[in-house]
């Protein structure tokens, strides 16, 4: 970028709506800062030892004033937190039709990977005006999923999901930075960001090769984990089928009702004995600790891709 | 008033072991002051180091490893060793007792004591440093720091531990000292506000540190004994961590700046000859930073995977602590109103301070808003906002402090020019380093990183150069300081005219600080057309 | 305070000590940690107010007792409402062998 | 210290007493603090770990505990008792239920180490014997804390068995008089450890027995 970068290239209209908060508290901040300085300098002058100013005390300073100054400026300031409180609950509740990627942060790399099945090591290809769900992880420390040019940042805590949604509107390449310490490489842990036109974005997919789908793998992961073993016809344990189970409600052994969503295949994987079906003991052996991050994802994607039509992104 | 040949507290005893054994308020202050010395500019070399590597956009000085080492070694040594000890235990030792007509405090020995733990923590980080230092930043996040880190990290923070007791003992002995040991006629009005804010920093050095103790020894446990208590790979949280963590750190930020606050409005009203404006509003505004600032600490974590409903309570709280130190401001700053001002060094470093210490606060609430803190936490934004709100404030607030009481702590003068010189050397120099940070924090330039993309290398240049004049600002008060000692003039009692107990004695005061314990008839600050209307007996 | 009152404190807080262990055998669900915690805090006070002469000291010295508490008590409320609202998605994570 | 000489700073004895009052008021704020922190930890994974960590707490020895309970209630009221003896003025007494007190807390010790030693046994010390595959990671972290909490508990008491025999040694010996607070004082401390036991009585033991 020739001449200095003083701002940072906006990629997305929540990245401007950002711009516009982080502007009104530049000027409501260069307002307040400004008062007091010019306060400081004016009195400075004006009262210094030797000038004869007028300091015979009529113009009392109340404490009214003091009290109706602070109000003021606490409640400019609240209101631009209630916006920004605003903008950043926005940031926690995709659109339904987001795409979704799962990225998995490693100590000093960031491991990306579509529902195509596509996988990208410190890179991230994703079509313009389509809103992207990250679903992100970390095998080791934490660290942190930053794109100054989208203005989102999250970190990724071991042993938890967190999510977060993005729509580019501007294609391009930005950066993308690891956030919080993580080791030596802390600084190498990133790479770019590649927004496209959905033809590009089309043709490079293809480029990536034909690897099966998530689903795809996923159904093979079902074979060799064993869970065909039950939940398919003629198992051996009597077991609830899921084929047209994902996205519908599914009625709990304690009575209460759950969707089938991917949290819920996820934790029934990790936990089963949380949440069992009704009618079924609660027999499945814990998966924790056995199944990696990857399989996970394909198994949830492939439990997706046998759920009723309708439920399927 | 003062007898013709009576020794000051400098030469009533002599010898080494007249130091190191002394109970005497006064002389553990200079101890504490050698160390804080000794201690900062350990951690301004490190700064330095950090400043020449990253001229460059790839490594410069060494590898990624040193750098971070480099970095933890700059926070360790500047927040434990220097900022939270630096005003409470040099002119808060050596002045509150003073301030408050006492002899001494409540507990000298207990005195003597913290300055032994203090050291002893100073040494054993120090030589963890030493011996290869640690890579975990001065916030030794989970899981990192317990299963991922290397380095010498169960004797820093071991070193943390130990010094952690001589801040809690420290805030004891003041407590006390100002609830039992004040002069008679000195009621809580008539307190000056250095003596307040040094209470109120006491609150929170007794309340908030022990759980730093805590969290630093389920650390040790963590990675001695190989147990799961915060990291996920045996079963914890990390996040549980963090929570503990800052429920001390972030009282701690407010361990730092609130005596220099102190100092501001006792430096303020003395070079205006004015008393201070709304003496109440400015004394309950430090208690207030000292009760809210506990309830903020979760706005360091909003994109740590904290619950939203947490995220938004923190932020809410965030904007209320700001509201006492924006009343703070105001009164300094209305203090000025209709005054005499004088701008001698203190006064220049109080300007110094009131200003930056605005910048700092204002963008303090960007960071609280939830939105913005998304892009810019971790990032240089937030590195510019706390040294705005450490090097403007409080280390300028420490250096207007030590020209204030300089005359009276070592009974000699120094020359003002060169000090004011330095002041507005020390002002230049700080916006040059950091206020770039700004720009660069919003540009998404993350934090501890040694490599960066080039086109932020514009600003690391600026803000380089702007360290070699903070250095040099910084450097300069050690040469005129040893000349004032050595041959500097003999300081009177009361060079600047104020109207505090402190300056009703002899500089150097002698070792039972006043000859008779004074009585005090009138408030503080108390100038009638710029003139101070001095406490019964004064000098 | 007297031998007496004592010794009448002491057989207060058995009787109190007798009484949250039973209610812990009593299935009252998550109200159980309740009723512990508010015996706890009954004993906690006995001992307080007379064995540590609170009732009888000046209000400072009150002040001084209830601050430790209500600082705890603070940390405690503002972590928990992280954890209470914590919407918890567990990830698988290789174990270390502990 | 001994009693006689008042501090140079200070000017009257009453001045003095109420200043160590405050002084150890304001450090058993901090005490407070420091076992808080660690009681915060566990109520935030009592939380969030839910059943499994309540589950967890039901291996525990709650009829040791209980005892353990009974044991320092009456050694915090043995104690009280001393500093009242020791202000009516006789010698004898309070020496005498200072030793009382002093046993109390070594029986509580006493009983706390049995408690350990049968739990190395059924192999719940983590860092140690922690059977993982029996007990699970969740009841792990649970018995961290345990030990962390009652660890910390006993080396205070320890700390408060040497303060109350070094009392009883300076009262037989004349060097503490009545005037002085600093019987006053270490009862204050022996109470505090009392009341930190209080709490983590249920905590610990209590949790987890309805299932």
């Amino acid at each position: 970028m020739p001449g200095l970068p003083f701002w940072p290239p906006t990629a997305s209209g929540y990245a401007s709506q950002i711009n516009v908060l982080f502007g009104a508290l530049l000027i409501v901040g260069a307002l307040t800062a400004g008062l007091v300085f010019f306060l400081m300098l004016f009195f400075a002058n004006k009262y210094r030892h030797g000038s004869n100013a007028d300091r015979s005390g009529t113009t009392k300073k109340t404490w009214r004033f003091e009290v109706s100054w602070t109000a003021a400026t606490l409640l400019i300031f609240v209101g631009l937190a209630v916006w920004g409180a605003d903008i950043y609950l926005h940031l926690y509740n995709p659109p339904a039709n987001a795409v979704q990627i799962f990225v998995v942060g490693k100590q000093w790399m960031w491991k990306a990977q579509h529902p195509g099945g596509q996988r990208e090591i410190n890179a991230l290809h994703v079509p313009v005006g389509q809103p992207i769900r990250l679903v992100l992880a970390s095998q080791d420390v934490i660290h942190s999923f930053f794109i100054p040019a989208l203005r989102i940042k999250q970190d990724v805590v071991p042993g938890r999901y967190e999510t977060m949604w993005f729509r580019a509107d501007k294609v391009g390449r930005y950066h993308l930075f690891c956030a919080e310490y993580c080791g030596t490489d802390h600084a190498h842990m990133g790479g770019w960001i590649t927004v496209m036109e959905p033809r590009d974005f089309g043709r490079w997919l293809q480029a990536q090769g034909g690897q099966e789908t998530l689903a795809a793998q996923g159904k093979d992961l079902f074979r060799r984990y064993g869970c065909s073993g039950c939940h398919e016809a003629g198992g051996t344990v009597r077991a609830p089928r899921l084929e047209g189970v994902f996205g519908s409600p599914v009625p709990l052994s304690d009575g209460s009702v759950v969707i089938a969503d991917e949290r819920y295949v996820r934790d029934s994987i990790l936990d089963p004995k949380a949440q069992v079906a009704a009618g079924y003991a609660p027999v499945m052996p814990t998966f924790a600790g056995q199944i990696g991050e990857d399989d996970l994802a394909k198994l949830v994607a492939y439990v997706e891709s046998i759920g009723p039509e309708q439920a399927r992104r | 008033m003062n007898a013709p040949h009576q020794p000051s507290y400098l030469s009533a005893t002599v010898g080494i072991r007249s130091w190191l054994l002394t109970t005497d308020h006064k002389r553990i202050a200079l101890l504490y002051f050698a160390g804080i010395t000794f201690f900062f500019f350990i951690g301004g070399i490190a700064a330095t180091l950090i400043r020449l590597e990253l001229i460059t956009p790839g490594p410069t000085l060494g590898s990624p490893d040193f750098y971070n080492r480099l970095f933890t070694m700059h926070g360790i040594i500047m927040v434990w060793f220097f900022l939270i000890p630096s005003i409470p235990t040099t002119m808060g030792n050596f002045i509150l007792p003073m301030m408050i007509g006492a002899r001494d405090l409540a507990f000298p020995r207990l005195n003597l004591a913290s300055w032994y733990l203090y050291m002893a923590g100073g040494l054993i980080t120090l030589a963890a440093l030493v011996l290869g230092g640690l890579d975990t930043g001065w916030t030794f996040y989970e899981p990192y720091s317990t299963f991922y880190a290397t380095g010498y990290l169960i004797l820093g923070v071991f070193g943390i531990f130990v010094s952690g007791f001589s801040s809690i003992l420290t805030g004891l002995n003041f407590i006390v000292t100002v609830h039992k040991l004040r002069a008679p006629g000195m009621t809580w009005y008539r307190l000056p506000v250095f003596v307040w804010s040094t209470y109120a920093t006491s609150l929170i050095l007794v309340l908030a540190t022990p759980v730093l103790a805590m969290t630093l020894l389920m650390l040790l446990a963590e990675r001695v004994l190989h147990v799961g208590i915060f990291s996920p790979q045996l079963g914890g949280d990390p996040i549980l961590f963090q929570h503990m963590f800052w429920f001390y750190s972030h009282p701690a930020v407010y361990i730092m700046i609130l005596p220099s606050m102190g100092v501001i409005s006792e430096v303020v009203p003395v070079f205006a000859r004015k008393p201070l404006f709304g003496y109440t509003f400015v004394v309950w505004c430090s208690i207030a930073i000292a009760a809210i600032g506990f309830l903020v600490w979760g706005h360091h974590m909003f994109v740590a995977g904290q619950a939203l409903y947490a995220s938004l309570a923190f932020s809410f709280l965030s904007y209320l602590v700001a509201v006492p130190s924006a009343i703070k401001v105001f009164n300094w700053v209305a203090t000025l109103h209709e005054g005499w001002i004088r701008f001698d060094a203190p006064m220049l470093y109080a300007f110094g301070f009131i200003g930056l210490f605005t910048i700092g606060g204002l963008t303090g609430l960007f960071l609280a808003a939830l939105a913005v803190d998304v892009h810019v936490t971790d990032t240089y934004f937030v590195v510019a906002h706390f040294h705005y709100i450490m090097v403007g404030g409080a280390v300028m607030g420490f250096f207007a402090g030590l020209h204030y009481w300089w005359p009276k702590m070592t009974g000699r003068l120094y020359p003002d020019y060169w000090a004011r010189f330095a002041a507005i050397l020390a002002f230049f120099g700080f916006n040059l380093t950091f206020f770039p940070q700004f720009i660069l924090g919003y540009l998404g330039m993350p934090r501890r990183y040694q490599s960066y993309p080039p086109e932020f290398q514009v600003w690391h240049v600026l803000s380089s150069a702007g360290a070699s004049i903070l250095a040099a600002g910084y450097a300069l008060p050690l040469f005129y300081f040893a000349w004032s000692i050595l041959r500097g003039p003999r300081a009177p009692a009361n060079p600047w005219g104020a109207t505090g107990l402190e300056w009703s004695t002899r500089s150097p005061p002698p070792p039972e600080n006043f000859v008779e314990t004074p009585t005090v008839v009138r408030a503080p600050y108390q100038y009638v057309q710029g003139e101070p209307r001095m406490q019964a007996g004064d000098v | 305070m007297s031998a007496a009152t004592i010794w009448r404190c002491w057989a207060a807080l058995m009787l109190l000590l007798a009484a949250t262990t039973a209610s812990a055998f009593v299935p009252l669900g998550s109200f159980n940690i309740v009723v512990s915690l508010a015996i706890a805090i009954i004993k906690a006070l006995i001992v307080l107010l007379v064995f540590m002469e609170l009732r009888a000291s000046k209000g400072l010295v009150r002040a001084f007792a209830a601050a430790g508490f209500f600082w705890l008590l603070i940390m405690i409320v503002l972590t928990g409402a992280d954890y209470w609202h914590r919407t918890d998605a567990r990830a698988p994570i290789d174990r270390f062998e502990s | 210290m001994s009693e006689r000489a008042i501090g140079f700073q200070y000017a009257t004895i009453a001045q003095q007493r109420e200043a160590s009052t405050l002084g150890m008021w304001a450090f058993l704020a901090t005490e407070v603090l420091f076992f808080g922190a660690l009681i915060a930890a566990y109520l935030n994974y009592r939380i969030w770990f839910g059943e499994e960590f309540i589950a967890a707490a039901s291996l525990t020895k709650v009829a040791l505990g209980t005892a353990n309970t009974a044991v320092l209630l009456t050694s915090s009221a043995c104690m009280a008792m001393a500093v009242t003896t020791f202000d009516a003025g006789s010698k004898r007494a309070p020496i005498m239920w200072l030793a009382a007190t002093a046993a109390l807390g070594l029986l509580f010790v006493a009983i706390k180490a049995t408690e350990w030693w049968l739990e190395y046994q059924e192999q719940l010390v983590p860092a140690l014997n922690f059977d993982l595959a029996r007990h699970g990671g969740v009841a792990e972290i649970f018995f961290i804390f345990y030990f962390c909490a009652t660890g910390l508990h006993a080396l205070h008491l320890l700390i408060g068995i040497g303060i109350v025999t070094w009392l009883a040694v300076g009262i037989g010996r004349g060097r503490i008089e009545p005037a002085g607070s600093t019987t006053r004082l270490v009862g204050l401390y022996w109470h505090f450890v009392d009341i930190v036991w209080i709490f983590l009585f249920p905590l610990i033991y209590l949790a987890g027995r309805t299932t």
